[in-house]
């Protein structure tokens, strides 16, 4: 860790601004953001960085924010944030970086995940699409589901099998993909929302060079733990002001529309109510817990407690909307790049959240994994080595 | 002392229904008739009311029908809620309460036969204790006003519209009347909105009678429904475990996880009370019990949410799968949240039964001390 | 099944009646009416019945309970009428049907289980007490554990280990023995709710004549599965009228004590009331069911359901009493013969409740056997052969 | 924004705290006292008034005490609830807390000091904002009445009373004073009824500034009970946590069963949440925010649930081992459903927050429409 504090970096910031316009070119101004170091603050000079303790990063991106100046977008490349670039920082070589991280961040080049298959699902570690050593490139072979922004990306992060003869979990290999290589194919994923906001991913000899290969070769499994702890933090870490989530709407709701309360109905918006305030508080200690250098295994509770209460308040807005309840707005099958969940039916909020217990984790892997690594439980009987 | 069981009759009755639903109506139909925008399945219905005589089951056979009555009702609607199946019964077995309320001999023989299709105009999220009535009576008589959220009423050749302080027939097809089809949570039960603009209308029952008969229709609406969410239910958990039993994760199939196990458990025993349940409210209906109100109130306190819950578990432990448009486990889950907001929700069932079972609500709402 | 009716089962009673004067002498009484068959109406004769269907015992009840005739004190004898008392019937020999069955009827004698053990647990099959051939005599040594009236009993059903070479289940046999018989000793086991209503029993060197075994040897954990049946039906199979149960003392708190309610806690009640009404009816129904001769699983959900809301009932009345959910009406050490859940505070049912997910099979391992034995879900990998 | 993490000061004075307790107050102990029917742990209390100073941490240095704060005490009142250690102090923090409204210099100081032990002399299910007052005030001053279910006034040399529309000091020992003990669910805080016959008091506070000190009292209460709460519940997760591990049946831990496992990670979850709420609670209180009768309020509405539902799953999964009373769950379970209607239920928590977060309840009850 640096020496660096909150008022240096205010001070960075505001020379920056004295160089550079932030009404002028969008891309230009954050590639030069980028250079200066400016991006991510906590990592090294040269990645976006300046080595700054990472609890500066609120300060940094709330010095731009006042001055006007315009965002990475972040909503749209969430993959490739919060996933893609932590992992390429600490697994990736020094040229990998180089290549990828700039663009990354400001947003030119959009990322996906090439993860999960059809019949993996949360035993991920079976995964069947292979990588076969061919000169200096691997040919894939394989199918990819669940992948959101697969149609919008240029890169993806993406795991085969490269040694079938190797135990389950070793013979895994961390590669990124080119999206527009030839043998790449996306369809849309259609769910009961009615939108296709996934993808089912083909990839049909595919040859990606071994100079995509993020780590050695059947080290694929660890590093995309460090992927998935990733994304359970990206999910949760998100600072929330009370009634900031989706209790907000309904909280809204009761109060703007006296004529839909009951008082059972009352009691179940109290609930809620506290529930939600719980779990935004314990998602503030968790970032303040990682302010202070303490990082807990606290992500896993919020993003828990996240998914349950997005389902609950959800279907609770339903009841109370009553026969504004019983519709919907459009079934046709659209094809978002951000989520919506806000300027949509209080029936689509319900219908969406349904998959927040199973994205990114499903919830019975989650309570499997706080029981083992947090509370040390033992592991059940193994039958699949 | 109600009968909680399915005579032999109910059984074959359901049996029946059953084979006629596999046959022609499997979900990969439904599913599709959603993409082509074509709610009914009118051909379905036909078979339904012509082979089987759904519609004349609850009406007796002076008027024409076949004089079972609402148990054997309550039994094709768990059939139907099992297949979610498009076709208007819930809203003609309203319609018939109704019906029955007024002594219309008439519309409950055109009905019982099939010649015509009868809705009653009003919201399907509507109480029974609870029924606004937003369409007035001019001389002639003559309907003018809005009724949003109407269920099967896109099928009925006459709608029964409360109005005024009477219960009016209307010709659907009437030019004074307009459905607009609303963009449905429950595709497979669409709604519309129905305008009237000085539509023709026969006085069907007026004053108090009026008021009874919505009222013990849309008692049998959240009393029947009660069934449907049963059959519903029970599909859910059917389909839950023949897929955990499949399904292998980690080298075993899911459902041998301890958790999935007591997760389906859990529903099971649910279930098998709101069975309980719903064959209480048919019977305490089929018997125009006085507790039939009390009986339908706790139907839908309970067996509402238990649809619901049965959905969401399934959607949930179908992982992915289960939340994808061409898996079936979204058309139960949409028809389950739709049908625990239709006849009210259950905190007005509860409430309902506070005032019927002498468990009153607190006096005042106690103000602050300070 | 035999061609007996309802009409006739009352014809029987009445010319009973005629010669028996229910106001006489009690255990005569008694026994002359297992003597006549009406006693278990459909044992065979000779065994206290009258072969005739099981849902003719009820009609015969009444009509004694009209009479003003005494009963058998079924809550003082729970285990010997619920458990002991079929198990008998169907495992036992002719001889040891006449000795034991009619002194248990008339409750001149009491029965208790010694089956759980305290390394056991849920895992009953894994019991320790053993039990060694001695010419004609088995030599008992052993402790029992959870043994509700071992104080007050004249027998108690017994499980040991005959074969410890054996596989877990193949290895134990079904004894009656003798409470009274050297080496049996009982001692108090105190709850949490201060009282002692179980017992520890320690057998030592106890010699049980081989012709108080039950069935053949190494028999005896399929003979207790009949048992166990037993009990759960025998818990939760019993009629109750609306509000009958733990919910009528909550609803008639509600009704009487108008300045406890608050909107919170009357959403709550009715909850609980719709519940409580749910479980009563499917109660209900598989007494119709069985009635009927369609015996189903729903006795598992019962018993389930039981546990569960007696266990949410106290629990809320304790909440709705307030102040006076903080008070126990006494911590010395009772030695209570007969369950007295109504007689004493809210504050004794939250506490006494806690046990009925636990005691006669815990809620977990129900879940269990209704996933495998009704919803042929999987068994787990087994570890323990 | 409020700090929820512990500082090293807060560290330090935990780890002291807690090894105290272990040195002093195992479990076996305190249910041993029970037996013998000797509520407070004298011994104990003033060690930890004597070594620790806890009385005065609240207590301004000015006023003789530690200057620390409320954030301080909440972290004792973890400790406290993790050991259920039979000691007043919960409720010699509420008397600080009305004092500290009634600037009353010289009790605090004789607080701080641990000379004197201060109650207050309200039931302990009464909620901050509804304090009733059964004493009345004679000239003199003399008090009359009898409040009953006061905690920590067994242990009290002085009684904080509201009478009238004031506070006044009562001496606890003087003869117009009788305390009843009560057999309590939670016998390691005992509770006892106060009866007041002419008993000579002294005024403290008049007015509004006493009706402002009750109120604060008892909000000080709910906030930092709700520290105790999380202690509590930490203890059932890890005693249980040690006891499944550690436990087998049907040949392996019963800790590796799914199903147990998942139930003690939503517990952890809880507890996670909880510590959030109640160190927010705490700060808030520390720091005399204007949310900090909302911050209580919340406290409990979330905390006390979690508490008990921690002391259930422990006497579950402990089997007939939890159930019995030579093993400490039940210690746990009694002062869990205890605090649970201590300063008021969950559902007037509720109530309340729905007044300060502008969440009204429904203007009326609705009326049947028939």
């Amino acid at each position: 860790m640096s020496e660096h504090t909150a008022d240096q970096l205010r001070g960075l910031v505001a020379a920056f601004l004295r160089t550079h316009d932030p009404r002028g070119d969008r891309v230009g101004f954050l590639r030069a953001r980028f250079d200066a170091g400016l991006a991510w603050v906590h990592h090294p000079p040269g990645h976006g960085g300046l080595g700054a303790p990472p609890q500066l990063q609120a300060v940094t991106d709330a010095a731009f924010a006042e001055a006007g100046a315009p965002d990475n977008r972040p909503r749209r490349n969430s993959i490739g944030l919060g996933m893609a670039a932590p992992t390429l920082l600490r697994h990736a070589t020094e040229a990998q970086c180089r290549r990828w991280l700039r663009p990354l961040w400001t947003g030119e080049e959009v990322w996906c995940q090439l993860f999960s298959e059809p019949d993996a699902g949360s035993d991920l570690a079976s995964l069947r699409t292979r990588a076969v050593r061919d000169g200096a490139d691997w040919v894939v072979d394989g199918q990819k589901v669940w992948t959101s922004m697969a149609h919008e990306a240029r890169w993806a992060i993406l795991l085969a099998r490269t040694d079938p003869a190797a135990a389950k979990h070793r013979g895994i290999t961390y590669f990124v993909c080119d999206m527009t290589a030839p043998g790449v194919q996306v369809r849309p994923l259609r769910q009961l929302t009615g939108e296709a906001e996934f993808n089912e991913v083909f990839l049909t000899g595919v040859r990606v060079p071994d100079d995509q290969r993020v780590g050695a070769v059947g080290e694929g499994w660890q590093i995309a733990r460090t992927t998935l702890m990733n994304e359970r933090v990206a999910i949760g870490g998100r600072p929330l002001p009370r009634e900031g989530g989706m209790v907000g709407v309904l909280a809204r709701l009761w109060r703007e529309r006296p004529e839909l309360r009951t008082a059972g109905l009352h009691e179940e918006v109290l609930r809620s109510w506290v529930r939600a305030e719980a779990a935004r508080l314990a998602a503030l200690r968790l970032r303040q817990l990682v302010a202070a250098g303490q990082p807990g295994p606290e992500g896993s509770a919020v993003k828990l407690s996240f998914a349950e209460l997005s389902q609950r308040i959800s279907g609770l807005e339903v009841e109370l909307l009553g026969a504004e309840g019983l519709r919907y707005d459009d079934w046709t099958m659209r094809r978002p790049t951000e989520p919506d969940l806000l300027g949509r039916t209080a029936t689509f909020r319900y219908l969406r959240a349904r998959g927040n217990s199973i994205e990114g984790g499903t919830s019975e892997i989650l309570r499997t994994v706080i029981a083992e690594r947090v509370l040390g439980l033992p592991a059940e009987p193994r039958v699949d080595k | 002392m109600s009968d909680l069981l399915y005579d032999s009759d109910e059984e074959a009755l359901r049996d029946t229904v059953r084979a006629l639903l596999a046959a022609h109506a499997p979900w990969q139909r439904t599913l599709a008739r959603l993409d082509d925008g074509e709610p009914y399945d009118a051909a379905l219905w036909t078979r339904l009311v012509d082979q089987l005589g759904v519609t004349g089951l609850a009406v007796p056979v002076e008027y024409g029908g076949a004089g079972a009555g609402f148990r054997e009702v309550a039994v094709v609607l768990e059939e139907l809620g099992r297949a979610v199946a498009p076709v208007p019964f819930l809203g003609v077995v309203v319609a018939t309460r109704a019906l029955l309320a007024c002594g219309e001999r008439e519309l409950l023989g055109q009905l019982a036969t099939g010649e015509r299709d009868v809705a009653l105009a009003v919201c399907l999220a509507t109480a029974p204790d609870a029924a606004p009535r937003p369409v007035t009576v001019a001389p002639g008589p003559v309907l003018t006003g809005t009724v949003t959220g109407v269920a099967d009423a896109l099928a009925g050749d006459v709608l029964l519209v409360p109005a005024g302080d009477g219960l009016y027939a209307v010709n659907a097809a009437d030019r004074g009347v307009r459905l607009t089809p609303v963009v449905s949570l429950d595709a497979t039960r669409p709604l519309a909105d129905v305008a009237f603009t000085g539509a023709p209308a026969r006085l069907v029952a007026a004053g108090p009678m009026a008021a009874r008969a919505v009222s013990a229709a849309l008692t049998a609406g959240a009393a029947l429904l009660a069934s449907e969410q049963v059959g519903l239910a029970q599909w859910c958990l059917d389909a839950t475990v023949a897929h955990v039993r499949d399904r292998r994760q980690f080298g075993r199939p899911i459902g041998s996880f301890q958790a999935v196990k007591h997760r389906l458990a859990d529903l099971w025993v649910e279930i098998t009370e709101a069975r309980a349940v719903a064959r209480h409210a048919a019977d305490r209906l089929a018997a125009g019990h006085p507790e039939a109100s009390l009986a339908a109130a706790l139907a839908q306190a309970y067996c509402a949410p238990v649809a619901v819950r049965a959905a969401e578990v399934c959607v949930q432990l179908h992982g992915g799968l289960g939340f994808t448009w061409e898996h079936p486990a979204h058309l139960y889950l949409k028809r389950a949240k739709s049908a625990a907001v239709a006849f009210g929700t259950t905190d007005r069932h509860r409430a309902a039964l506070a005032r019927l079972v002498d468990l009153p609500a607190p006096a005042e709402v106690p103000d602050r001390a300070d």
